[in-house]
């Protein structure tokens, strides 16, 4: 299982802050996909730019998958 | 070299922050800091929009990280003795300070270019969000900026300045 | 732009400086700020020395003078919203602030350069001079550095950064 | 008439905060060049990198110097 969270933007165009799954592909690129492919605010959400984290650390779309995982679907940021 | 990284939704105390940066340390000769405040007339879509007030969301844990890791890394390219990003999230007013960065080195050039160095990659990498509201109730989250991302870009080659 | 160029024997508060500097101006987005110390390890003729006090002796009027036109230069070349400059002189010890520039404008790369270009264009035009005393009892007019040359001239060609 | 004035580690070089003068040269390069001529700490103070202002101005050597002018020199500047 991992958690699957999203944040800021991305929560609001989802209406969701996350979720967890029992199943999940090999990268958290392929889970973009997937998510991506339920359509309608999916697809726009996750059809921009979308920052990818595991564990709290920024990682890239190749990024593999392990049970346990926090996984974070982030909107580009805009502290500071 | 001591660090202090917060994330909160209290105030901070610049000059009480600055004295304790240097405190006790006499091979401190420079202190650069920078602190953002929230501005009137940012820009909202095309337009210039005044806003009522600005709630900043954070991811709580990989925040820390973030700004532990931009940290280490001006730590590598400079000689510092001390730094201090603090960042507050929640609702803030008009004029009021989102983020201090303080960077303490024995020569100015170090504190100036790692004061900036800090701000320029936070602004891209640690994960914080702006919400605007607008004085018609509306709330807008705020567009990240491409300046920002060539702000930060040009101090992964090896030029810089 | 609002500006404020002291000269002063006493303590300045940063915090205080800070505050008054964007207050009521909510165009402000960025204070970038310089704190210059008292440092020990003080390169004195070949040698490092601790030094136990230090005296800074200015050419009043001339001085007052020469920071103004410095803040001017800093103002035609950035969109800056308002400048302080604060210059101690007299006898300071060990570990007290020296000078504090703070630069505002409505974003943060204005304000860090300017507040640079400030410090590097005081240290070799405005007319101050520092004198140490080492633990001994000597006393030593400091030399002027070099790097303090090159960093004052890196802003007059066309290329800053 | 000028004043002239000295200031810091030259003002110490040359044991005098500064003098007044009835009869000076045109240009400041020259009155500099004419205390050095004095020999002594006079040559070496003056002899090496010095900063020149008038009317409390910096200065090239070539500056024309007019009676009533407050004419300083300096050692190159360790503020900030």
């Amino acid at each position: 299982m991992i958690q699957v969270r999203y944040f800021a933007r991305l929560r609001d165009q989802l209406g969701s802050p996350g979720e967890e799954m029992n199943e999940f592909p090999p990268t958290i690129g392929e889970l973009a996909e997937r998510l991506a492919a339920r359509g309608g605010n999916w697809a726009e959400a996750l059809g921009g730019t979308v920052l990818m984290a595991i564990n709290q650390e920024m990682v890239g779309p190749d990024a593999p998958l392990k049970d346990g995982d926090e996984v974070a679907f982030l909107p580009p940021v805009t502290g500071g | 070299m001591r660090r202090d990284i917060r994330v909160q939704t209290e105030p901070f105390d610049v000059g009480e922050e600055t004295a304790r940066l240097s405190a006790g340390d006499f091979g401190v000769g420079a202190v650069a800091s920078f602190v953002g405040l929230v501005r009137a007339h940012n820009r909202v879509g095309d337009e210039q929009a005044e806003i009522e007030t600005m709630t900043l969301e954070h991811y709580p844990g990989m925040t820390e990280k973030a700004l532990g890791r931009i940290v280490d890394a001006a730590a590598e390219r400079w000689p510092l003795q001390a730094v201090t990003v603090i960042h507050r999230v929640g609702e803030l007013q008009l004029g009021e300070p989102i983020v201090l960065v303080l960077t303490a080195s024995a020569h100015r050039r170090a504190a100036f270019e790692s004061c900036q160095f800090i701000m320029d990659i936070l602004k891209t990498e640690a994960p914080f969000w702006k919400k605007e509201r607008l004085p018609d109730g509306k709330e807008r989250w705020v567009d990240a900026r491409e300046s920002d991302g060539k702000a930060a870009a040009r101090w992964l080659g090896d030029g810089v300045e």
